[in-house]
């Protein structure tokens, strides 16, 4: 069977990344640790989403540590945006895992 | 502990092909360790080969010799059975000495 | 809670990824059939590389680039893992502080039969590598089990693997539906894509052997682990199954799992199966 | 230790290192270089040439360790792969027809120090060498001969890429 080059899905994954890392969400009101608490709690949940499938990261295991190291030094502003960009990361990984569930039978040698 | 040089000493005819191969870290003291600091510098610096009591080859080497370094030469003059030695010197003063037959 | 535009973005680009893999022909029935995966495996490399014999497969890159060839025949004259092949000899035959040996858990006293290694455990009904089976050994015995990424491992299966060289792959999935399913789940996980760079191992050791990531020249799937363990220059030291497992994992930034557990035992069943019939080369050098 | 008058002061330098590495060589005549008795400086002893050692360029580490400096000769042959499959161990051999040779040495022209070994050949020895070198990066090998109180060198680029996939 004839391999179909993936080049096309791993350049897609490519832009998505580039365009997450740029979102920096500016917020409005300076955030306060309620806010950071809150938005670490669900990008932890959705990380542990993750590896219940078997299927987390590095980089959003890096990205919670930098959120709770801005959060420690009571920047929340960054806390709260390295939160949601781990979160981004980890729902992703969901995302991954779950669609590789049937996805992956594509590319096997027949 | 076994000793850290492995060697083969074959003779054909007058000449004796000598390959040895040394267990040392060879740190060059350029690379970090996972944490970030230096590894400090820990090379061997010579390395002699002696047959019938005469040196046969002497290697000076410095921080760009792999880590656990090889050696290949040959010389004339030693036959089956003669005993080869070898000793190594770092730059903290440890060394190590084998001797080996010429098969 | 507005879905960030970010998560939009990345499910578009999934979506495009499906629609373009939903384009192929459905997979065949669902049975699971190993002999014929090996067959179609064995047949694609070698279809992909008609100037290989199988058996050259098991030196991987060495075996696809000439210079790299020349480098590594040169290496091999006094090859770097001696010390890992002497320090795992002097291991194999001290005695435990019971008295007994690894000789004693292995048939033939556990030398020149890396080539059946992993096997499916009936009793267990999983999979059962070489080196969680030198662990195994080691508990039943009251020893501490050794790290399966560490030098000690590394010794003890380059020995063993010493002792099979050029013996063949001997792999078997008994007709036991959890020795199927433990293979397709080996299969599934091969395939699999994960971490962040998106890459399945199929993504570079079936699609792009011979090619380069960055400075490394990716080998072919066909006959992987036949070089195992292998002394990487990258290293400068001993690797085993699992450290190469994990390592990969993190190289495509995906958490590693657990060194043996189930994914990775089954991994590395499909894996040798799918190279039953190359002769055992390890331990091997690697770039 | 004597020393002759010094008709080349732009040596004294180089001089000087030589005295400073504790190179205990009884006379030092630093004459013409291509021709005259030059008496072969490193094979001589067999103490390690930290001076050499710590030179960062080629040229300097040639002339520390020898005091004078090499012509290229097709008699030296060295062989080292075009793309070292790894930088930490770079395979490199070096065979020379010449005769009455007394020390080999390997230098790498862009490692932070570029001598990376020298060896000292005693008569009876045969002018071969096999050893696994540390590369920083792509760039010049170079060989050193010295026969009969003469350098002869060759050289060869052996391209180096960064090993492994970071993560």
């Amino acid at each position: 069977m004839k391999m179909i080059s993936r080049r096309i899905p791993i350049l897609a994954l490519a832009a998505a990344f580039v365009l997450l890392a740029t979102t920096s969400t500016s917020l409005l009101a300076a955030a306060s640790e309620a806010d950071f608490n809150a938005a670490y709690a669900e990008a932890e949940a959705a990380n542990k989403q993750a590896g219940a499938q078997r299927d987390q990261w590095t980089t959003t295991a890096a990205t919670l540590a930098n959120a709770k190291k801005a959060a420690e030094s009571g920047n929340f502003d960054s806390a709260v945006a390295e939160a949601r960009e781990a979160e981004a990361l980890a729902k992703a990984s969901v995302f991954q895992a779950t669609h590789e569930k049937d996805a992956w039978k594509a590319a096997v040698i027949r | 502990m076994a000793s850290t040089i492995r060697v083969r000493a074959t003779a054909t005819g007058d000449t004796t092909e000598v390959q040895a191969l040394i267990q040392h870290p060879m740190d060059s003291g350029f690379v970090k360790d996972a944490k970030g600091n230096l590894i400090p510098p820990h090379f061997i610096q010579q390395l002699a080969f002696e047959c019938n009591g005469k040196t046969v080859f002497l290697a000076d080497w410095g921080t760009a010799v792999s880590k656990d370094p090889y050696i290949k030469f040959s010389f004339k003059g030693g036959n089956k059975g003669d005993d080869l030695k070898i000793s190594w010197v770092d730059n903290k003063g440890a060394s190590d000495t084998t001797t080996a037959k010429i098969q | 809670m507005n879905l960030r535009p970010a998560i939009r973005l990345a499910s578009a680009a999934f979506g495009l990824a499906t629609l373009l893999s939903a384009a192929l022909p459905a997979g065949a029935a669902d049975s699971v059939d190993p002999a014929a995966d090996a067959k179609a495996f064995q047949n694609y490399f070698t279809t992909k590389f008609p100037k290989l014999k199988p058996a050259d497969f098991v030196n991987g890159p060495y075996s696809l680039n000439e210079d790299m060839h020349r480098q590594w025949v040169e290496k091999e004259e006094f090859p770097p893992y001696e010390f890992s092949l002497e320090m795992g000899k002097e291991m194999f035959a001290k005695p435990f502080r019971n008295g007994k040996s690894y000789a004693d858990c292995f048939d033939n006293g556990g030398i020149g039969v890396r080539q059946n290694y992993p096997y499916f455990d009936e009793r267990e009904g999983k999979v059962i590598t070489l080196e969680l089976a030198l662990n195994r050994c080691r508990e039943a015995n009251g020893e501490a089990p050794l790290s399966y990424v560490k030098d000690e491992m590394a010794a003890l299966t380059a020995y063993m693997a010493f002792t099979s060289r050029g013996k063949p792959f001997d792999i078997k999935v008994p007709n036991d539906p959890r020795a199927l399913a433990a293979f397709e789940n080996g299969k599934e996980y091969f395939y699999t894509r994960r971490g962040q760079l998106n890459f399945s191992c199929a993504s570079c050791h079936v699609q792009n052997p011979g090619e380069r990531i960055r400075a490394e020249t990716l080998a072919p799937a066909l006959g992987i682990l036949n070089a195992m363990p292998i002394y990487r220059s990258a290293w400068g030291g001993m690797g085993t199954i699992s450290r190469r497992f994990t390592s990969c994992n993190s190289q495509i930034r995906g958490v590693p799992l657990e060194p043996q557990s189930d994914e990775y035992r089954d991994l590395e069943y499909y894996l040798s199966y799918v190279s039953n019939g190359l002769p055992i080369s390890g331990p091997g050098a690697r770039p | 230790m004597t020393s002759t008058d010094d008709p080349f002061p732009e040596f004294a330098a180089t001089r000087r290192l030589i005295l400073k590495g504790a190179v205990g060589v009884a006379l030092i005549g630093l004459g013409e270089f291509s021709f005259g008795p030059v008496p072969a400086l490193a094979a001589a002893n067999d103490k390690w040439p930290e001076g050499a050692f710590k030179q960062k360029g080629e040229a300097d580490a040639i002339k520390a360790l020898y005091g004078k400096t090499a012509e290229v000769s097709d008699k030296v042959k060295l062989d080292a792969p075009e793309i070292a499959e790894n930088g930490a161990v770079v395979p490199m051999s070096v065979t020379t027809t010449l005769t009455d040779v007394t020390s080999i040495s390997f230098l790498v022209a862009n490692n932070p120090n570029a001598l990376a070994a020298s060896y000292n050949i005693p008569p009876g020895t045969i002018p071969s060498v096999a050893n696994r070198l540390k590369m920083a990066k792509t760039s010049n090998v170079t060989v050193i001969v010295e026969a009969a109180g003469k350098l002869y060198s060759a050289t060869r680029e052996v391209k180096v890429t960064v090993g492994g996939c970071g993560g």
